[in-house]
């Protein structure tokens, strides 16, 4: 059993204490996503300043793997420009996804969610938040 | 406690402690035996043919028919509808009666607590008709609002449909004592039997309802099957909400005339194997008895809920006695997302369902999007129970509440 | 021709000469194992859980969706609904998106060869909406009236729905071109496939219809399942005809909305074994491959109309040569009438359907209350219709003919 | 086999010269009987002198069974009274549905359709007369 694979420390964390939950103003760009099967739901919500990320605000509920993919997620993202955003979010999702995992040095604490690629069905719970960024972006 | 898992061919197969029954049961070996061996013999479509093959199927197929009648007491197999499930048998009745007989204004009650089959289909069936929608509610602990109930039935709703048994609550309202005091007001009483068919004893003659709707797949029968069943009169006042073969009188290029009932409600080639699979369950259960299938429910609810009991910070959502509830026992432990509780307990071959559970409405009045349940069949045995109690200690532990 | 008649247990278990596929098909051992080993190992309900076996189960469902997409050609599985069957296919077609779409005085043409799954619907969303019906006729030689259907054109049809294959005539409408005809015209394309799909390669992209719809006990699959197929756009302008779980986004007290398409048209638990069956049938099709079904089906129906045209005072319904047309062949012998012929014949293991066919408009063109038929699948060989043809030669002898 | 059985001489004889298939004027008694999963169609006319029938017309299409039987019982009933007819309706009917088939003789030339018990779908079309006249007289 690699539970403990799955559920590490960060993970909880950040699921018990989500970051970037304000709402922001007025955001430049925002999307929701939902998960239909299990009812799971992220917010997100952007400013730029330029090309560059400037406001995250990422919120919802559901299970700690994509409440804390979220959370992680608006962490990793702040300070990125557009390109640097989907270069990292078509890659973190390929890494889910493929079938070998290999650089899990360049996602920093978003390595921690590697776990999940043994458990195929929780696999779209941590990439709800990412798709849900991509549609942000992409509106 | 019963003790027939050696009938279930899955749990040979490594189906692990599995504890979803409300969604869907295991089934026997004499049910998939039955299916694949009349498939593989005398199958052929069914009222349409003079040769042989075809009318022993069609013997078989009506033969489900009176079983089904027989099973739940109606004095004649006519009130009976094969149809595909509790869902299509509950939007049968709200498009086709409810759709012929149904004026603006007109009040349809329905309970907080219903599967979202047996609510959709009114909400459909009230935008098309001007018809509006009203709710009983739920006591503190997990029961239908009974004076709530009496209360709404003052404002002459034209029909009140609950169900028999909460999938999620657990909680069993007492059908008979409702839909009398429905009837007298004049309404048509439709039963929700998805749960509660598979688990009690139950008769049409002494609940007194208009209509009331199950599944194959849930009383360890094929999917695919269910069973509508009418009163006679109220049958007739139904329009059907399919047309095609077998279920008409007569065609004409600019209109037809309808079959007899329960015919007319049939249309098309309907699920001829799946209907030899359902009397296979029917005769199952009888063999075992329904006062003993629930004799079995109510003792391993009863020792589910005392051991859930005793696991901290474990919250049951529905009565918390053995009173009038059936084996399907939804809770949260702690914060721990009842998502990552199915996943926790999978590892273990704990197999739970995690969501919503198709009632929405439900959750909201519960205040939580999602909760973790357990349910029961003939099949599960105390042993289910303490693995599902190990998994939950796992998680605690993983969780660190 | 095919030699594939050991892969039916009902074969060797003494189902005879069995000449009435067209009504339903007998089944391989592949699809009744699938299911059987299936629902005996990992069944559980679908899309609702987040264990193993629930997701086991789903995927196998999801399967069944892309095998058939795969099987007609679709691009997207998400343009495959899995139903019930033909009829409640063209069911959903008719009240879904006719329900939605249709206006008093619209026109909708069927052909006057079409199974009541194909007229009834269709009146019942007229009486519904103030729409109106308009036929096509049929030819001498039982071909549909193809100048006939380009004048009824001109009159700007909102619906045009043809068979793809008559199930009495046997007749095969040219699809692609009346499609593109009526396409250009702006009208809802819908083909019944039901007679079509099992006989012929069938793609969706070059018939370029909106919709199809197809029966998986036709195929050599299960009963209890069908596939519609429908373009994307379409569906999404389709109402659902059936709420309840699964189909859902949100349910509120008062309102719901709709999940996305296919799933929106999926309410409820929905035939699980079945498209374990179904997927089956389409591997098994396959394995054989679609254009060596169709050989097999010419090869032996120019056989069968041969040997028919040889019996004295048969006469044959529909076109007398293997073009355009499929295995379904039916004929009347002197006054002797269809059931008596199904009767006699049935003495020798010969089993043909008699009646109207689920056709009454048509058997009222021909102008005969019933005919009998024969009709032909993957295992049927000239040996049937051997049989069928000294049958019929008793007959003649007992009615002095 | 036991198809000559079925298909007698007499019974061929019925289906293609039906006796009695005017329809009558005013007819003081009549049913439509159809048996829906065949499509077998009669049409029972009766008129009375007292109790006693003077006046029969049995129409309808279908298998040479169900329009043998429709003729022949035209002609059984014809001189008798209700209490006759519907004894001799219930006997017939018995014949060809109880186990045990006894006292052809009483039928007269009604027995040659004995054979149809062997045969236990036609039995309906055998009936269809019958029934229908059943309900010519109930109404
Ligand atoms: C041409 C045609 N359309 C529709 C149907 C109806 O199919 P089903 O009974 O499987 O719904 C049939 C078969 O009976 C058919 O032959
Ligand atoms: C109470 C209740 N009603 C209705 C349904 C719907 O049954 P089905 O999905 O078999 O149509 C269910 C099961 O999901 C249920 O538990």
């Amino acid at each position: 059993m690699a539970l403990e694979e799955l559920y590490r420390e960060v993970i909880l964390d950040h699921y018990r204490n989500p970051r970037n939950r304000t709402a922001l103003e007025e955001p430049h760009a925002a999307a929701e996503g939902v998960n239909p099967l299990c009812g799971d739901e992220v917010t997100v919500e952007l400013t730029f300043g330029g090309d560059v990320v400037a406001g995250v605000s990422v919120r919802g509920h559901g299970c700690s793997i994509s409440q804390s993919s979220g959370s992680m997620m608006g962490e990793a993202i702040k300070g990125l420009d557009r390109e640097a955003i989907s270069v990292l979010s078509r890659r973190f999702q390929e890494s889910l996804t493929s079938e070998d995992s290999n650089s899990e040095s360049e996602f920093g604490e978003l390595a921690a969610l590697q776990g999940v690629r043994r458990y195929p069905v929780r696999v779209k719970c941590a990439l709800l938040p990412w798709t849900t960024l991509d549609e942000a972006l992409s509106a | 406690m019963l003790d027939v898992r050696q009938d279930f061919p899955a749990i040979a197969a490594g189906a692990g402690h599995f504890l979803d029954s409300a969604a869907s049961a295991l089934k026997p070996r004499a049910v998939l035996e039955a299916m694949n061996q009349f498939a593989g013999t005398v199958y052929a479509n069914v009222h349409r043919g003079a040769y042989r093959l075809s009318t022993t199927s069609t013997e078989l197929y009506e033969k489900a028919r009176s079983r089904a009648a027989e099973f739940i007491g109606a004095s004649n197999p006519d009130e009976v509808v094969l149809c595909r499930g509790t869902t299509t048998g509950l939007n049968m009745v709200a498009a086709g009666w409810g759709g012929e007989h149904l004026r603006p204004g007109d009040r349809i009650l329905l309970t907080v607590m219903e599967h979202h089959a047996n609510i959709v289909p009114w909400q459909m069936v009230a935008r098309r008709t001007g018809a509006v929608l009203d709710y009983v509610g739920i006591t503190e602990d997990g029961h239908l609002d009974r004076d709530g109930f009496v209360r709404k039935l003052d404002l002459q709703p034209r029909v009140v449909a609950f169900t028999g048994m909460s999938n999620v609550l657990g909680s069993i309202p007492p059908a008979a004592a409702l839909a009398e005091a429905a009837r007298a007001t004049g309404a048509l009483v439709v039963v929700d039997g998805a749960q509660l068919v598979p688990h009690r004893p139950v008769d049409v003659q002494s609940i007194g309802a208009d209509f009331l709707a199950f599944s194959g797949h849930k009383l360890l029968g094929p999917t695919g099957i269910g069973v509508l069943w009418g009163r006679p009169e109220r049958l007739e006042e139904m329009e059907p909400t399919e047309g095609g073969g077998e279920m008409i009188a007569n065609v004409e290029l600019d209109h037809s005339t309808w079959a007899r009932i329960p015919h007319r409600f049939e249309a098309g080639t309907p699920p001829i194997i799946e209907a030899v699979g359902l009397t296979a369950a029917f005769d199952y259960l009888d063999e075992i008895g329904m006062e003993s299938v629930a004799a079995h429910d109510a003792e391993l609810t009863n020792y589910a809920l005392k051991r859930l009991s005793e696991v901290e910070q474990l919250r049951i959502q529905g009565p918390l006695t053995g009173e009038d509830r059936g084996g399907a026992i939804s809770f949260t432990l702690g914060d721990v997302h009842p998502h990552d509780l199915a996943t926790i307990l999978d590892q273990r071959q704990v197999s739970v369902r995690a969501g919503h559970h198709c009632a929405k409405p439900l959750m909201r009045v519960l205040g939580m999007p999602a909760t973790a349940r357990a349910s029961i069949s003939v099949y599960t045995n105390n042993e289910d129970i303490d693995a599902l109690i190990s998994g939950l200690e796992e998680a605690s532990g993983l969780f660190g509440i």
